[in-house]
């Protein structure tokens, strides 16, 4: 991105800047892009989800302001923006009023390393991913804060149910992932998209496959069951329906938002929202290739790239509207799925919501973690690495035989997982009773 | 999870899912709940003292009052209470229009308050709309007969307001094509579903003892495995002449109430059909209502029950000769149901409680009066 | 739990036991099937829920575009009826509504004859409260007169309470109204409810018991019949032969036209007693080029016209003798049929028409008596 | 930073952030102060590591190693010295150092 | 440039010892739990600074993702909140700071001595582009660093199970609330053992009183 804003700078406008004053320009405007894109997603997200999910209700949704009630979130805005200011009179202001702060910031800066289309990274850090995550955990201490100062017990129980519930699910995504850049084998988000380039199949596990800009990850077991996971995880990360505990109206009123009015309240939405699309955009990117689609690494090849500083400017353009329109396509229906969950289920309690998540959906990722180890194994590994049953075999014969290895040990696990699980809960009932029959 | 320390939480009275303004004062330890105190009390209107100062008429749309869900069932609990008291004859029709009202609502009810319950648990609303489309369905029925969707003041003493209007039968025919579609759509929504069983199974365990001990009625009673319904024990009007079975769950837990009151609205659905079969023509149907303005029963008292969608519903009036109740009072199966709740939360986690709560499916116009 | 100790008959019918399987393991197909349910909703919300036999489509209706469909028995708030014809209420205050009413939100008084002090079948002050109304419909089962039904008006919202509690003015519909709201309601009771009111308007005198938004227009439809008797009068006295003016519908009688003839015929005797003794002078009343009230354009102003110009004529008929004392003379025995002593105070305009019909027959007749003397 | 910031600097830095934990974990009275203290002091042994990695060998991957080994045993100790709290709370309802002065209880 | 990195790393260090002061001073156990949050991303801050970026979002991570919710959390758990008006120093806290102090002056005193602040040091031999990415890093935990590695993941493992076990209350200590379905099983338990055992007096009394621990807090 910087390289294509200094190419612009000094080459298409010929202004010749020094470098310096070129790379306080580009991230000054790149800040203020991502600064101003953030609000504009979280708005858009409550306007579509309102539609959606009404649609899905057989009503119609907000269609009052503007066309179609396509400014009904800016009306919200000013709403927000008019209304009392309340502070409990018990709380702890200094903390009351930071902990929005610290909500917000975090998913502000995650969109630092999030890729909209091929070089248009803001900060392509090598450890992007982590980076994305370790920020992520921050609003953590945001939400303990608010639940802490404002000194109501709602707000108390609905902050740790929501760290706890944080804390917990990390460990899923960030198993599932750790799947994924086990076979990309780089924390760098445009690396990973990078490898999903292809069609099915990734050209990089099958060399010579076409590229289509397809070769997903979710196409593979490894994939799929990652992306199912995380996808799971992203949900309670980003307190989504079957998991948003943290702010069941129907039992702890708003949860940690309970004290919160106006545009502190405004924020903290803010964040879920910007959080959520965030979440929507990682699985995309990570599973669903991000910008990659037909005809993107074609156009960005034409463009001016690092590896081919003479391309034209203008392919550089098309390719990026190409890939912001895929990556927002894919990222808008990754939303519409969590629309759609919290339209179709009622939540979980939070001990069921901590079952789940540690006796089914970390044994399940460790499982995909050794599928992933397995694959990598398969496809890439030779006898130097001691990987001695694939010597001999074409790149089609590995990727079939990782393939069906995999996908064999990912629905073996699921199904004995589904089955352990039940029992454990039909254990511990068991348990339960003996105990009484014990105490009798 | 890990404190100790008891922990006194106040569930209402401006509560998201308390059902109206109740409160429940939950002692929590950790997140199990400990000890419960339902207060209510914030609605009370002094239903039974104004009816006391009213004529028998009057009372009428009070009673529409009580539990807003099911006015028609109100309606016929009243209507029984003073034609037993003041010795009135109901015509053929005009019964068995009353029975297909007071199944309809059931039908409403039932579809609401799974919504309700399944809302309860946190599902964003859809259930509920679900719920709520037959329910305005039924609801334009029951204005085309009677003038009004909630409080639809039908009944009279001795027959009903006026006669169904001639386009109320084809289009409650076509409603009742559509109902076993939408009954099995609202349970593929649910009844499998793996979050809904691990919040509703084992969850507000009421045993059939204790909720005999209690008095609870209705689906609360039967979720409990007791098959008991007053339809069956005392038919009143013309129930005895219709097939219908009553549906009981095995552990009287949240999850056998919510498949007894699916299994109900089948039930209801059923009654209705014979309703359509055996109701008899117009001639002579149902009395003008207006020769009964001024009730002026015998001294004596009467009771009349009826199953309501949520219980025994009871009218209890005590007749001095004049044309207001000397004394008016309501068994109310919503506050009889509500009784056993702290007992039924006891030892489940504080998220349980509503979903409790919302299986009883009280209206809190009922329990407090 | 344990086989259940609670043996209860059921006849015709069967207790049936609901089918949990909970012990199944699941894999989460229910959460799939569910998600299904909620997919089919969204791909047919784009159509329209409009029949009782659908279960899918969107089913709001958008309210100020699209009215909802209310059916004929709707009940919404109480109103009061009149005959579009007359102008009469049908209400005649008999105060079964007040006293079935539960929450006791509706107010009445009896209007009084003004002459005699007697009451007579009609009410003169109608009072709802609407903002207590509970909207039971008791008050419109139990009217014996059909006068007050329910509305379909459901857009009452206002910002000033004090609009909720509404007088007759505000309560009053034309009978047209009610049926066309309620056509087969409507059609039940309407030979009773006219044949009642036919014989309560027997009972009423003068305007008691019109509606009061009617009374200025029905003052002024009086006026013009009287300007139209003080012609025909005038023509009467030119061809005495000719039969008391007769109103010129062949209808039957209204109460208006009954008070215009009476006026007409009075005027009649008087100009022609007048006319005994100075027959030139009361001649020349200009002769109206417009007919009859009915054809002209503008009904009331020409009734007002002429009301005034058959004062001028006999004004000036009684300019020679007598002197010109115009104040209203007291009235004499059959005062209290005149319109001159209706009630409810008018609205300046029409009050001056009536005002002036009377003076032109006061004037004739006082000349009738200045030259008798 | 090399050249601007003298490794020394880096490393008062260190040593003050370290005494200023030392202090922490010696004067307070609350058994979750005295662990955040402990956290202060490896937070500086830390900053330490990675300074002379960096000043030193940054060819070399030994300190971010040895950094990240702390950072690990950080996490191990505050987990066990927080679970080791919440035990100590639930016997003596107290989280006062000072006031645990009961062998059994 | 110099200047800048100069000022960057004052801020930073300031901004470090103030917060880590905080965290020793203030009275309120929650704040300074979140003053020590501040710490932790002064210190991230300098990791970057140092251009150890693998570290720094290590820190990130671990430090004020986990640990520092473990803190808040245990804080809330043992609801030792506020602490106003709660002494929060030992009665020794005089000597402690004396001996801090000195501590650090004897740490300082040689560097005082012997750095002379203004001259920069030549930096040191070869390149001094530093590599320490995380696939570096991975190789180093898999090679040359394998054991230790192990043995931090077995501590790790180790520190889990103990973490549980200590925090772990048993069973029979745990307050159980009977619910009314486990009552009445308890109550059938009981009638069929008395009447198989022993006629003794059944306890009529209710159960779930029963199931209350004897010590009240």
């Amino acid at each position: 991105m910087y390289d294509m804003l200094t190419a612009l700078i000094n080459g298409a406008l010929g202004w010749g800047w020094p470098e310096w004053a070129l790379n306080l320009l580009s991230y000054i405007l790149i800040v203020t892009i991502v600064l101003v894109v953030a609000p504009l997603q979280m708005l858009f997200f409550t306007y579509y989800e309102r539609r959606v999910i009404a649609r899905m209700q057989d009503r119609v949704g907000p269609n009052r302001v503007g066309p179609e009630g396509i400014w009904q979130p800016i009306a919200d805005g000013v709403k927000m923006f008019t209304k009392e200011d309340i502070v409990p009179q018990a709380a702890d202001r200094i903390v009351h009023f930071l902990a929005p702060c610290v909500v917000v910031a975090p998913t502000v800066l995650m969109f630092a390393v999030v890729p909209w289309g091929p070089g248009m990274v803001p900060v392509d850090l090598p450890t992007g991913l982590l980076f994305f995550f370790a920020i992520s955990s921050i609003s953590a201490v945001g939400l303990m804060m608010a639940g802490w100062a404002s000194n109501n017990k709602f707000s108390l129980l609905g902050a740790m149910r929501a760290v706890a519930q944080m804390v917990s699910y990390e460990i899923p995504a960030v198993l599932s992932l750790i799947a994924i850049v086990i076979i990309v084998g780089s924390l760098s988000i445009n690396e990973i998209i990078a490898y999903q380039a292809g069609l099915i199949i990734s050209n990089r596990d099958l060399p010579g496959v076409p590229d289509l800009g397809l070769g997903w990850f979710v196409f593979t077991p490894v994939g799929f069951v990652a992306f199912v996971a995380f996808f799971i995880a992203a949900l309670a990360e980003g307190e989504r329906t079957p998991f948003d505990i943290p702010e069941a109206d129907s039992e702890i009123v708003a949860g940690y938002m309970t004290e919160y009015s106006g545009m502190k309240f405004g924020l903290f939405y803010l964040a879920q929202y910007v959080l959520n699309f965030l979440l929507c955009a990682i699985t995309a990117i990570i599973f669903f290739g991000g910008w990659q689609g037909p005809g993107v690494g074609w156009l960005y090849a034409q463009g001016i790239t690092p590896a081919n500083p003479n391309g034209n400017g203008l392919f550089n353009v098309l390719a990026g509207i190409l890939g912001v329109f895929y990556f927002l396509l894919k990222t808008y229906i990754f939303f519409f799925v969590m629309v759609w969950l919290r339209g179709a289920f009622p939540r979980l309690r939070i001990d069921q919501l901590m079952d789940f998540g540690w006796k089914f959906l970390i044994p399940w990722t460790l499982a995909n973690l050794f599928s992933a180890a397995l694959w990598v194994a398969f496809t890439r590994w030779g006898p130097a690495e001691g990987m001695l049953i694939t010597v001999g075999w074409s790149p089609v014969l590995r990727w079939l035989a990782a393939f069906v290895v995999t996908l064999a040990i990912n629905l073996g696990v699921y199904l004995w997982l589904t089955r352990v699980y039940a029992a454990s809960q039909a254990e511990r009932r068991r348990a339960e009773l003996e105990e009484l029959s014990a105490a009798a | 999870m890990l404190q100790t320390q008891e922990l006194q939480v106040n569930i209402g009275p401006q509560h998201p899912s308390t059902h109206g303004v109740f409160r429940m004062l939950v002692t929590v330890d950790g997140e199990t709940v400990v000890d419960l105190k339902p207060v209510f009390g914030y609605l009370h209107r002094n239903h039974e003292q104004i009816a006391e100062a009213n004529s028998y008429l009057q009372n009428m749309p009070y009673t529409d009052r009580l539990d807003y869900f099911n006015s028609m069932a109100n309606n016929h609990a009243y209507a029984m209470a003073v034609e037993r008291l003041a010795g009135i004859e109901v015509p053929e029709r005009a019964e068995y229009i009353r029975v297909l009202m007071v199944e309809l609502t059931r039908i409403l009810n039932h579809a609401s308050a799974v919504g309700f319950m399944i809302n309860d648990m946190g599902a964003w609303q859809t259930p509920l709309a679900f719920g709520m489309r037959e329910r305005e369905k039924i609801l334009d029925l029951f204005e085309m007969a009677s003038g009004a969707r909630l409080m639809c003041n039908y009944f009279r003493f001795g027959g009903v307001v006026r006669d169904l209007p001639p386009e109320f039968i084809p289009n409650l025919r076509e409603l009742l094509r559509a109902l076993p579609a939408y009954i099995d759509e609202l349970e593929r929504l649910l009844r499998d579903n793996e979050i809904l069983l691990q919040r509703a199974i084992g969850i507000g365990i009421l045993p059939p003892e204790v909720a005999l001990s209690y008095g609870v009625s209705g689906p609360v009673l039967r979720g409990s495995g007791i098959p008991y319904d007053v339809r069956k024990a005392e038919p009143y009007s013309v129930y005895d002449r219709f097939d219908f079975d009553v549906p009981i769950g095995k552990v009287g837990d949240v999850y056998d109430r919510f498949l007894v009151r699916i299994e109900e609205m089948r039930q209801s659905k059923r009654i209705i059909e014979q309703v359509l079969e055996q109701l008899p023509d117009a001639k002579g149907g149902h009395i003008n209502p207006k020769a009964r303005q001024n009730v002026r029963p015998p001294v004596g008292d009467a009771y009349a029950r009826i199953e309501s969608p949520k219980g025994e519903l009871g009218f209890y009036l005590v007749s001095d000769g004049s044309t207001k109740p000397y004394r008016y009072k309501v068994r109310a199966p919503s506050f009889i149901n509500l009784t056993p709740l702290a007992d039924m939360c006891r030892g489940y986690k504080v998220a349980d409680i509503v979903v409790i709560l919302g299986s009883i499916d009280i209206v809190m116009g009922e329990v407090d009066r | 739990m344990t086989a259940s100790p609670f043996e209860i008959e059921i006849p015709r019918g069967r207790v049936i036991e609901v089918q949990r399987d909970d012990t199944r393991v699941r894999w989460g197909g229910g959460l799939l099937r569910g998600m299904a349910v909620v997919w089919k909703h969204w791909k047919e919300s784009f159509k329209l829920n409009r029949s009782y036999s659908q279960i899918h489509g969107t089913f709001t209706i958008e309210y100020p575009e699209e009215q909802p469909r209310i059916p004929e028995a709707y009940r919404n708030m109480p109103i009061l009826l009149y005959d579009d014809e007359t102008g009469h209420e049908l209400c005649t205050s008999c105060f079964q509504c007040e006293r079935i009413c539960p929450p006791q939100v509706i107010h009445m008084t009896q209007a009084k004859d003004p002459a005699t002090g007697k009451p007579v079948p009609a009410v003169a002050e109608f009072i709802i409260e609407y903002d207590a109304c509970m909207s039971c419909g008791f008050c419109a089962e139990v009217c014996p007169f059909d006068a007050i039904k329910m509305d379909h008006e459901f857009e009452l919202s206002t910002d000033d309470h004090t609009r909720l509690t509404v007088h007759k003015e505000q309560l009053l519909r034309p009978i047209s109204y009610y049926a066309k709201i309620a056509p087969t309601m409507w059609a039940e009771v309407r030979e009773s409810a006219l044949k009642k009111l036919q014989g309560n308007v027997r009972r009423r005198p003068d305007v008691i018991g019109l509606a009061p938004q009617l009374t200025e227009k029905i003052a002024a439809r009086r006026a013009e019949l009287a300007a139209q008797a003080v012609q025909a009068a005038q023509a009467a006295a030119a061809a005495p032969a000719a039969p008391a003016a007769a109103p010129a519908e062949g209808r039957k009688l209204t109460p208006e036209e009954k008070a215009a003839k009476l006026a007409a015929i009075r005027a009649a005797k008087t100009a022609q007693a007048g006319e005994s003794a100075t027959p030139a002078e009361a001649a020349p009343a200009p002769p109206s080029p417009a007919p009859a009230g009915e054809a002209a354009p503008s009904a009331d102003k020409a009734a007002k016209l002429a009301a005034i110009r058959a004062a001028n004529a006999a004004k000036k008929a009684a300019a020679g003798e007598a002197p010109a004392t115009l104040p209203v003379a007291p009235a004499d025995g059959m005062a209290g049929d005149t319109p001159a002593d209706a009630p409810p105070a008018a609205p300046p305009a029409d009050k001056a028409a009536r005002l002036a019909a009377i003076r032109a027959a006061n004037a004739a007749k006082k000349q009738q008596s200045g030259d008798g003397s | 930073m090399l050249n601007a910031v003298p490794l020394p600097a880096v490393l008062t830095l260190a040593a003050a952030l370290f005494c200023i934990g030392l202090f922490g974990a010696l004067s307070r009275r609350n058994l979750i102060g005295v662990l955040m203290g402990v956290e202060l002091m490896l937070n500086a042994v830390n900053v330490n590591l990675v300074a002379f990695w960096r000043y030193f060998e940054p060819r070399y991957i030994t300190g971010q190693t040895f950094a990240i080994f702390i950072i690990a045993v950080a996490a191990a100790e505050a987990a066990v010295g927080l679970a080791m709290v919440i035990a100590v709370y639930r016997h003596y309802a107290t989280v006062n150092a000072d006031e645990v002065d009961q062998l059994r209880g | 440039m110099e200047v800048v990195v100069q000022m960057v790393f004052g801020l930073i260090a300031l901004f470090i010892l103030v917060a880590a002061a905080m965290v020793v001073s203030v009275r309120n156990v929650i704040h300074s739990a979140l003053w020590l949050i501040a710490c932790f991303f002064g210190v991230g801050a300098l990791y970057l600074l140092l251009e150890a970026e693998f570290l720094a979002v290590v820190q990130v991570l671990v430090y004020v993702g986990a640990v520092s919710v473990l803190i808040l959390f245990a804080i809330m758990l043992t609801r030792q909140i506020s602490g106003e008006g709660v002494r929060q120093l030992t009665s020794r806290w005089p000597v402690v700071l004396v001996v801090t102090v000195l501590l650090f002056a004897t740490v300082m005193t040689p560097t005082l001595i012997n750095q002379q602040w203004n001259v920069p040091p030549a930096p040191p031999l070869g390149t001094p582009e530093p590599i320490a990415g995380p696939a570096e890093l991975g190789r180093g935990f898999v090679n040359e660093f394998l054991i230790q590695f192990q043995v931090v993941g077995v501590l790790l493992t180790v520190a889990l199970i103990g973490a549980i076990v200590i925090a772990f209350e048993e069973r029979a200590r745990r307050r159980k609330v009977l619910t009314l379905a486990e009552e009445l099983e308890l109550k059938r338990l009981r009638e069929r053992t008395t009447q198989t055992e022993t006629p003794e007096p059944v306890e009529a009394e209710p159960v779930a009183r029963e199931t209350r621990p004897a010590s009240e807090g």
